[in-house]
């Protein structure tokens, strides 16, 4: 396709993805423009623990750009793609600031959302980031990778 | 020389971000010199199992060859998206 | 989850996505937001017919609003979600506009993925559209139904 | 009287968006009846196999009951998204 580009960003800053949309879908082959965006919860499992009001995100300065632009690779080895976009945040973070966008075009919808969540399966469970989460009693703890992540990446294989 | 890099909670644990050591063969055998010159604490850190192991950016295993002025880390299973 | 609400729209005006976004992700308990944008294709088939310059879209005041809202209980039936938007755009259109936005909030991405996708495939093969597409040779033709779009409806049944 | 309306290549077919209609008591037989009285462009664009018929804007079938006030449409398979 016309426009292929791939563009990776890990920075603290927020993201607007209405621009990152518009982007997406400004060649004329492009139909469709599926995307992603992840939010910090506040809420964890009702009546367990006490409700998160921060997250603080650690990453591996250069392995950590270059491990997802190697899934984005992946995913245009897999399924025929327009432009792909993925912006991931680091730093401190609130309840309700946007973690990571992923933006996938494509000519037909199904390539772009399969890529999609391909994108952010894999990068769930290869990109190097960590997350640690303070709660309402200011308590700070890593946090557990979850089996779930693992079985939502297993299926692409 | 090589250097070592934690991150995370392994970060946490050994207070340490990096340090740089003689270089050594194998990841195994960087673990095990880690071992038995920083103690116990370092040991149980590094040799948990499910630790991810990374030379130079990419994703290695305990057999893995270092030479030297490589970049070795060690992370916990990553939570990132 | 407490900021459930559905809203449909069937509109000339354009819409942005970015807004759209924004209001999906303003409850606590969200973690994911997933959504589709579809645009007006210009290139065909390559090799094929001359190229697409504009489309005009009809629709079926009424039960347009009503088939789509229907579909989007069914998506609330089957999944866990917290909002969900679907807006659609009649009349002319040109190349690179707007046609579509599906978005879908949820605690998880794999709810809000399935979700999503699930609202566009049953729409494009439930909802009272009808696509006229004019051509670089000022020929308008009405798009025919396509056998893919109701093979993707069929994997969710 | 039954309001029957007409969509997107049908309604450009027979040149009308809409018509009032004597109340009848099936789908198959408004169909026939339009037919005998409008002729054989409309016969081929009401029998149709593809052709979707909707009775008060739900999707019903050439057995479908209509009753006296009912909106009956016609349309071809949808396009939209």
């Amino acid at each position: 396709m016309s426009s292929r580009f791939a563009a990776v960003s890990v920075q603290s800053a927020d993201f607007d993805p209405g621009i990152e949309i518009a982007r997406l879908g400004t060649s004329a082959d492009v139909g469709a423009v599926a995307t992603f965006v992840g939010l910090v919860r506040g809420v964890t499992t009702p009546g367990q623990e006490p409700a998160v009001t921060a997250l603080e995100l650690e990453h591996y300065p250069g392995m950590t750009e270059r491990s997802i632009a190697d899934i984005v690779e992946l995913a245009e080895q897999r399924w025929t793609l327009g432009a792909v976009r993925v912006i991931h945040r680091i730093g401190r973070l609130a309840v309700g600031d946007r973690i990571v966008f992923v933006g996938v075009s494509s000519r037909h919808r199904g390539d772009a959302f399969a890529a999609c969540e391909f994108i952010m399966d894999y990068l769930k469970t290869r990109a190097p980031f960590w997350k640690k989460e303070w709660n309402a009693r200011d308590e700070a703890h890593w946090v557990d990778a979850r089996d779930t992540d693992h079985t939502a990446a297993a299926r692409w294989s | 020389m090589i250097t070592v890099r934690f991150f995370a909670r392994i970060r946490e644990q050994l207070a340490t971000t990096e340090l740089q050591w003689p270089a050594i063969a194998t990841v195994s055998e960087l673990v095990a010199d880690l071992a038995h010159e920083r103690g116990q604490a370092w040991a149980e850190a590094l040799l948990a199992p499910q630790i991810i192991v990374a030379i130079n950016q990419q994703v290695a295993n305990r057999d893995s060859v270092i030479v030297d002025g490589d970049e070795v880390a060690f992370f916990p299973p990553v939570t990132g998206g």
